[in-house]
């Protein structure tokens, strides 16, 4: 498993930088948003959070549906089915190399976008805190959505029209948690929890669901 | 006060949702219906409505 | 050691490929398939490795040491037409990956990667990157992925495509060897692999529209 | 066959042939009930007063709140469905899934419909991003996913298999979806808002409801029904036409 961990890593780095283009894509939807809504400062702090997190939620689904298509493109998926390894800790891994591959990217570029949107210290850390924590959960759900594309020709934009109702719930107490630690009435700690079990929560439905899409779409 | 255009509306257009549903629905199985009545037509029909041609061989190791 | 196939058929889409195959083969025991394209000897490989569901009977696994309800897949080799290798890693990076996730089936050891890279002919460049090999290096270094983990058995869809005389000595070379040591293979291909007491199972594909349900 | 005797006894029960058979005799009085339910219905609301405080408007609850329940059962069907279809693969459930999906969405497009034509004279606006608005919206792009994937792939058991997958996840997703929006909503929206419903409803509202949520249940069930049979059928015809082009292949080898 760690070898599978370790391969898909180094795919990630050297097979085209689709980490980079990832990261590219957060910093480019977010550095337009100024030039959507104008450039006053305080608006852009005020919305600042939820501009971070949706260019993210956006730029994880980007490469999301090429998480199996690669493998069964050249044939190593069904190499990876016929294992004895239970399949959910495959995908699990899978999942897990894919966020340290493309997730991890974009919580570190977040503060670098943070500072445009002229937020204040707390609010780039709280917002960096709740992506962390936060982008696995896209990525488990994803999964679900990239073993569907594995059984579809073209399946790309479709996929991520399915995963992202299902990505509301991060969202929402993703940007909730990172206001809350600016906004002084409320509290940090709940909505941060939550996202918390959402995240672990996804990460059992989210490998479960996927690895069941790829046995039947398999063929 | 009454709110006479809402209602109406609301009537209206879950009346045109529900009528076009059911007029799909209906079409759509007039449509099929016709298609296999063609097909019978053809002389092609359900194989247990037909004697079995008999399968190839799955061939024998 | 024995893989046991009962009454296995398939379809694809609606069509029955084939249907009522039985077949059990002791250790040391090889099966070719042939027959035209399109024959289901692709589809007949996969079932048996466990990638499609068949539509009736079972393939199972009986050995001494192995539990009675295992998956036969687990100890398959499956080489398809696509190598499962990545181009973007070394030949070495591939093959350890693999031999790693592998690991190795009761009753044997698989090779190091650099004697498996020797076995098929290409000691030396191993530390390539899969992508700069050619079509027929890549189908050798494909090989070389079954000997690097041990598995009773091998499921070879048309190992000998797109690859030159020499190479096919190669590959009949291991097979035997892998044979004698009382290993199964079964192999679709079209040409003769030059087995002598394979036994052959000739597929004619299409065996009648599926049972409908409709 | 690997499925157990009970499964194949029940497959049997419920193969398509019995199930058309079935159909064709039940869906003409399903239909009956249904109209007459929904003139009963009709009348019923036309007939009520307005309430004091919602005024005249309380008649679109007649249908909105059918609808809305409807949305939610028929997701519900959906996701029995998916369980017949990754469980027993049964055939049957793979139709019933792929047929309810666009009824889901209509009836999802109603509720909607109304509840923006609702608001507007509540709120002052056609639309708030009130927490139930905003769960029904999030379901509504779930049906419209769900029927573009089942459309995107050629193979029909595959795609039964593949959206009963995701069926389900977005099944678990729903209560999870609903506490978000709603912590989101009072995170967002000041507690002026009129609240839908919230409060104990007349006897006088209770009865034209119940009649009408029964009649839009039944309208429901049968378009089901019918839908399904025209499923079974679309497939009987690809079958057979397969199976023509098959046999016309053979002969002309001979």
């Amino acid at each position: 498993m760690t070898a599978l961990l370790l391969r898909d890593l180094k795919l990630s780095v050297r097979a085209g930088g689709g980490a980079l283009i990832g990261v590219l894509f957060f910093i480019t939807v977010v550095a337009v948003i100024p030039f959507g809504v104008g450039p006053d400062l305080n608006l852009l702090s005020r919305i600042g959070p939820a501009i971070v997190w949706i260019g993210a939620l956006l730029s994880s689904l980007l490469g999301l549906d090429r998480m199996f298509q690669t493998d069964r493109e050249d044939g190593s998926l069904d190499l990876l089915l016929m294992q004895e390894h239970p399949l959910v800790l495959t995908v699990l891994v899978k999942c897990l190399a894919h966020w340290i591959g493309n997730g991890l990217p974009l919580v570190i570029a977040s503060p670098l976008l943070g500072l445009f949107m002229n937020m204040n210290e707390v609010a780039i850390g709280a917002t960096m805190l709740t992506l962390l924590v936060g982008t696995p959960a896209l990525t488990f759900i994803g999964a679900v959505g990239a073993a569907v594309a594995v059984a579809l020709p073209r399946g790309g934009l479709l996929v991520s029209i399915l995963v992202l109702p299902l990505a509301v719930p991060v969202l929402i107490f993703g940007v909730g948690a990172s206001y809350a630690a600016v906004e002084d009435p409320a509290p940090f700690m709940p909505p941060f929890l939550i996202l918390v079990a959402i995240t672990m929560f996804f990460a059992v439905l989210g490998p479960l669901g996927a690895a069941l899409a790829l046995r039947n779409a398999n063929d | 006060m009454t709110h006479t255009f809402y209602i109406t509306t609301a009537y209206a257009v879950t009346a045109i949702v529900t009528l076009c549903l059911i007029f799909w629905v209906w079409l759509d199985g007039r449509a099929r219906q016709k298609e296999l009545a063609e097909l019978e037509a053809s002389g092609i029909r359900r194989r247990s409505a037909q004697t079995k041609p008999e399968p190839a061989p799955g061939g024998q190791a | 050691m024995r893989l046991i196939a009962e009454n296995l058929s398939a379809r694809r889409g609606e069509d029955l490929l084939f249907q009522g195959i039985s077949f059990a083969l002791e250790a040391g025991e090889c099966l070719i398939l042939t027959g035209r394209n399109g024959s289901g000897k692709s589809t007949l490989l996969r079932v048996i490795a466990g990638l499609l569901r068949q539509e009736t009977g079972k393939v199972t696994w009986h050995s001494a040491k192995a539990e009675s309800d295992m998956r036969a897949a687990e100890a398959c080799h499956y080489l398809g037409h696509r190598n499962a290798m990545k181009a973007e890693l070394t030949v070495a990076e591939n093959l350890s990956f693999w031999k790693s996730l592998f690991g190795d089936f009761e009753g044997g050891r698989g090779m190091s990667v650099g004697e498996a890279a020797e076995a098929v002919g290409l000691g030396g460049i191993a530390h390539l990157p899969f992508g700069y090999l050619s079509a027929g290096q890549q189908r050798r270094m494909a090989f070389a992925k079954l000997l690097v983990s041990h598995r009773p058995v091998w499921i070879l869809d048309e190992p000998t495509a797109a690859l030159d005389v020499t190479a096919e000595e190669v590959f009949t070379t291991l097979i035997k060897a892998h044979l004698a040591e009382g290993g199964i293979v079964l192999a679709a291909t079209h040409q003769p692999l030059g087995l002598e007491d394979a036994r052959e199972l000739k597929m004619v594909g299409f065996a009648g529209v599926m049972e409908e349900v409709w | 066959m690997s499925e157990s005797l009970a499964i194949t006894k029940f497959s049997d029960l419920a193969n398509p042939t019995r199930f058309l058979a079935l159909a064709a005799r039940i869906l003409p009085w399903m239909a009956a009930v249904t109209a007459i339910l929904f003139a009963v219905g009709l009348y019923m609301s036309f007939s009520t007063e307005g309430d004091y405080q919602q005024g005249q408007t309380v008649k679109i609850m007649y249908i909105h709140v059918p609808a809305a329940w409807l949305s939610m059962m028929c997701y519900t069907v959906m996701a029995l469905s998916a369980i017949g279809t990754l469980v027993w693969r049964h055939p049957l459930a793979d139709v019933s899934h792929k047929a309810a999906a666009p009824l889901g969405a209509a009836f999802t497009l109603i509720a909607l419909a109304t509840g923006s034509l609702w608001g507007k004279p509540m709120w002052g606006t056609w639309w708030v991003w009130d927490a139930r608005l905003t769960s029904v919206f999030i379901l509504f792009l779930m049906y419209l996913g769900l029927i573009a994937l089942n459309r995107a792939m050629d193979d029909p058991s595959r795609a039964a298999r593949v959206s009963a997958i995701l069926i389900l996840v977005g099944f678990v997703n729903i209560p999870i979806m609903k506490f978000s929006v709603d912590w989101w909503n009072t995170l967002h929206q000041p507690a002026s808002v009129i609240r839908m419903g919230g409060s104990t409803i007349d006897a006088e509202f209770l009865w034209p409801l119940l009649v009408m949520a029964l009649a839009f249940t039944l309208l429901f069930f049968t378009l089901h029904v019918m839908a399904m049979r025209n499923e079974i059928w679309r497939r009987r015809v690809t079958a057979q036409r397969r199976m023509a082009a098959r046999l016309a292949g053979r002969d002309n080898v001979r």
